[in-house]
């Protein structure tokens, strides 16, 4: 459907992406070059590295290595690096493991927007007894720090609350929360899992920061948990000593060593003017195409990720549009991956305030560093042409779009 | 869209007998308030009992707009009666198969289907602007 | 050090195996090339399995595939498989699983000799109420069947033990174990961490088998329970509806495709006859290079692996022992890798009455399929070697030897 | 061996002064009952308190068998008295480094030559099976 740059080629993905346009990092990203090359270096690194010998040493030296590649990019010390199998598990470690070390004692506050992982581990803190406020975000996206503030108590142990959602892109005011949560004497969390490798996370004030590595270029099954060194957790995989005892088992050392290299490579963006304005480029120049639609609505104001934008298109079913751009080679989704193939409507946009009609009626656009103009041109004609096929078929009729509306 | 067989990637791509007929002889409308799909059919049948012209509008997952599609196809030029044989199974089986969370929209498909000839025998117009059913 | 097949050059682990001779496979094996070409095609199917466009149905039908070839392995339906991040992972989903979906109540029975993931589960659940009985093995190695049963209450929930004993290649009476256990109506777990690829695993009726992809050839960081569909665990990692809501989170296609490469890999082997041959005529010839020396003894007796010998060389420390065969290009360990850079003598050899110097006097010799005589020669002939300079540096002062006993 | 120094691959694989001297002028011995390291040392000292052979045995783990013979080889040929400047950090940079839980075999090294030095000063011979000071 459109012509790739030849730099693109270097890149494991290629063959596939070759023939899509991709628009559904937010779900998952490929594989960068640099962490493609280091994980296949990493598969011949055999050795257990908790086996004294040379070959043992040799993976021990690699682990320690990627430590410190990652630590640079979620900042703190290597030591403070815990390496788990993806974000869920690393939200799981911070927010179970904090209370499993208090007992199953306190309070927990978190927000209605929050990924699956950090509100099933809301759900089940609380079916072993601890008490849990959920704070709802702004029509906007965005938590208010002032309910946040106000849903803390004196036996508040912890709060958690999403860099940036990975539904609607909305910028959560985590520095302005992480603040009052230290002022107020608790623990703060920060599931950076959409936001790692975009925007920078050393400056993070928070206790612990979760990440995932195939949402920046690295592998899936691989993330890591920022934990500071003053804070305890109680493992959830218990047995061997690995990860100083915070996490049991022989390490994914080819994961683990993608991820790093991914980081490595991700680090530089970070640091470059250009790399953001082009993401802004690409995000307003999609939104152009969209002009020429009746009905077009943006879920999440500023401040915003500008790789993701989800956006409702009334009277369509987001599901089905994304099956349209799909069979002409644009890869979009719903909203979290997580919920294709439910009909529920996204709990992001429904605590939002957006009605179900609204909600089922979203896409989900989400862009990665190589993204060209060239893709959302595409991306957005491929769009608009759909929406107007699918409006065609649900027809004008009153009585439908009544019933639509009812439905 | 691996999930789909390739007659219903084609009937999504290229809906057949798309639109609503305006003096039809006879409508029929089903929706599904669960997970929102909705089917107008709009026919005229000849004096022989054959549907003669048929057209659909429909909302909702794109299973169940290439049932729509397909059942118009299926529909088109047979007799009426015929048309109290069509159940969710053949229906399935004409879609060339379907997921097991696609499998609702067959039930539907039938569903509209024999609410049209209902509706023709009756000599009604079923205007209930939601009947479930499924 | 030796000179190896050609066949092997094909494995991507070579660079090193070349210049080592590894008996250490039971920390852990180099990847197979099946497993390295799996991981290597499965790094550019980069959708996410949980979307619903192409890339990501491409990506849910390659881990369909590969839960098929684990259920082969590992025995059971295909929805049986949970994939995790490793044996520990598995180990804990059995074990604190189980339990978590009892709300932390009755009785577990395991055994002294299970590995530290097996008892560090064991603590954790009897720190949060449960109660546990923890079953010593025989002086041989090996679990009794009637101990089992006469630890076993009428509260009792679960047992759990392992196939064969990652130190001393033990293979427990797990079929006998399982019999009683679901006579009175308690469940089964079989840690098969040591035995998949090795043994068969689908005639083992236990209620859950874990096992670990990098100990049979596949990648670590990712291993596999199997869960009859009629037991019910409640998650360690919660979030999105992964693993049939057993295990959140994005799935690590990459590591679960090598996984599933290498179970296929092993397969033909299990019903080699030949293979199981190779792998005793291997024991024996390492055993005989020893028979020049004095104050040698095998820890375990019959039924053992073959592949898994364990030696105590008096006078002799272990992990000396070790270093000086690094030295000489052979690899090998003290026990379980968990144990390397602790001093404290093996819990296992303990539990089997081996006193403290001989524990410490022990080594850990592990071959893989790749293994061969020559190997075993180099190995075996290094071995004699180190024991007798180590020997003579220690000396045979009586003082000296006295001194060595009593500490 | 990636985590040794070269210095102690190099005593540890060619081990110096290996041996015990049957009529030595002085012994002493030390044993770690905790990690189970033990170092006996026997040593002939000359007239100007030059000591002008001495010999090692040695159980334990590579690191303490390694010291052992670097001991020997800086003790050799070394006046007494310098030895009492011989400290465990002194005997760690002569070894090129250890690896934190390598570092108790540099004070058991230095433990085991102060002993020397007192045992001769004493003109007792330390005959305790089993000493700890570390
Ligand atoms: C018997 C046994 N169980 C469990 C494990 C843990 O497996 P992993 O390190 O892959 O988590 C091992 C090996 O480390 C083992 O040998
Ligand atoms: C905000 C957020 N948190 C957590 C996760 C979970 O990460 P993983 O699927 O790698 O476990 C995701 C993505 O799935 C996410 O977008």
């Amino acid at each position: 459907m459109t012509t790739r740059s030849p730099a693109r080629s270097e890149c494991g993905a290629d063959d596939q992406l070759s023939e899509f346009v991709y628009l559904d990092h937010a779900a998952t990203t490929p594989l960068t070059a640099e962490a493609a090359a280091a994980v296949g270096d990493a598969l011949r690194l055999f050795g257990n590295p908790s086996s004294r010998h040379t070959l043992g040493q040799a993976a021990r030296d690699a682990l320690d290595e990627a430590r410190a590649q990652v630590a640079a990019l979620v900042g703190g010390a290597d030591d403070e690096v815990v390496f788990t199998g993806g974000g869920s598990e690393a939200i799981n470690l911070a927010l179970r493991g904090t209370f499993a070390a208090r007992r199953g004692t306190g309070h927990l506050v978190t927000t209605a927007i929050e990924h699956a992982a950090g509100l099933e581990c809301a759900a089940a803190l609380r079916r072993n007894g601890v008490d849990v406020s959920i704070v709802a975000p702004e029509p906007g996206g965005h938590v208010d720090p002032a309910r946040i503030a106000a849903a803390m108590r004196a036996d508040t142990v912890l709060v958690s609350v999403m860099h940036a959602n990975n539904e609607t892109g909305a910028i959560q005011p985590v520095d302005e929360i992480t603040e009052l949560v230290h002022a107020a004497g608790a623990l703060m969390h920060v599931d950076a899992v959409q936001t790692a490798g975009k925007l920078p996370l050393d400056a993070l004030g928070a206790d612990m920061v979760s990440v995932s590595a195939h949402k920046f270029g690295g592998p899936k099954g691989v993330g890591a948990l920022r934990l500071a060194a003053h804070h305890r957790v109680e493992p959830l995989i218990c047995g061997g000593g690995q990860e100083a005892g915070r996490r049991a088992g022989t390490e994914n050392l080819p994961g683990v060593r993608g991820m790093a290299a991914a980081a490595a490579a991700a680090l530089p963006r970070l640091r470059d003017p250009r790399h953001r304005e082009h993401q802004w480029r690409l995000r307003t120049r999609l939104l152009r195409h969209f002009d020429v639609l009746d009905g077009v609505r943006v879920h999440a104001t500023n401040p915003v990720m500008a790789e993701t934008i989800s956006v409702a298109f009334d009277h369509v079913r987001g599901d089905t549009l994304a099956d349209v751009l799909d069979l002409n080679g644009v890869c979009v989704s719903t909203g979290s991956a997580c919920h294709a193939g439910r009909d529920d409507p996204s709990h992001v946009l429904t605590a939002m305030g957006v009605g179900a009609d609204q909600a089922r009626a979203t896409l989900r656009f989400s862009a990665g560093p190589a993204t060209t103009e060239d893709d959302i041109d595409v991306a957005g004609r491929a769009t608009v042409a759909a929406v107007r096929q699918l409006r065609r078929v649900s027809g004008t009729a009153p009585r439908l779009q009544e019933a639509i509306r009812a439905g | 869209m691996g999930r789909f067989s390739a007659t219903v990637v084609d009937h999504f791509t290229n809906p057949r007998n798309l639109g609503e007929i305006d003096d039809a002889d006879v409508r029929a409308f089903v929706g599904n308030p669960v997970c929102g799909d909705q089917i107008l059919l709009t026919a005229n049948v000849a004096a022989d009992d054959v549907v003669s012209d048929i057209r659909f509008q429909a909302f909702g997952c794109s299973a169940s707009l290439a049932v729509a599609s397909l059942l118009t196809a299926t529909i088109h030029g047979s007799p009426l009666g015929e048309l109290t044989d069509l159940d969710a199974a053949r229906l399935e089986e004409l879609a060339g198969g379907l997921a097991p969370d696609q499998r609702h929209v067959a039930a539907l498909g039938a569903d509209v289907a024999h609410r049209l000839v209902n509706n023709f025998r009756r000599g009604a117009n079923d205007d209930d602007p939601i009947s479930c059913s499924v």
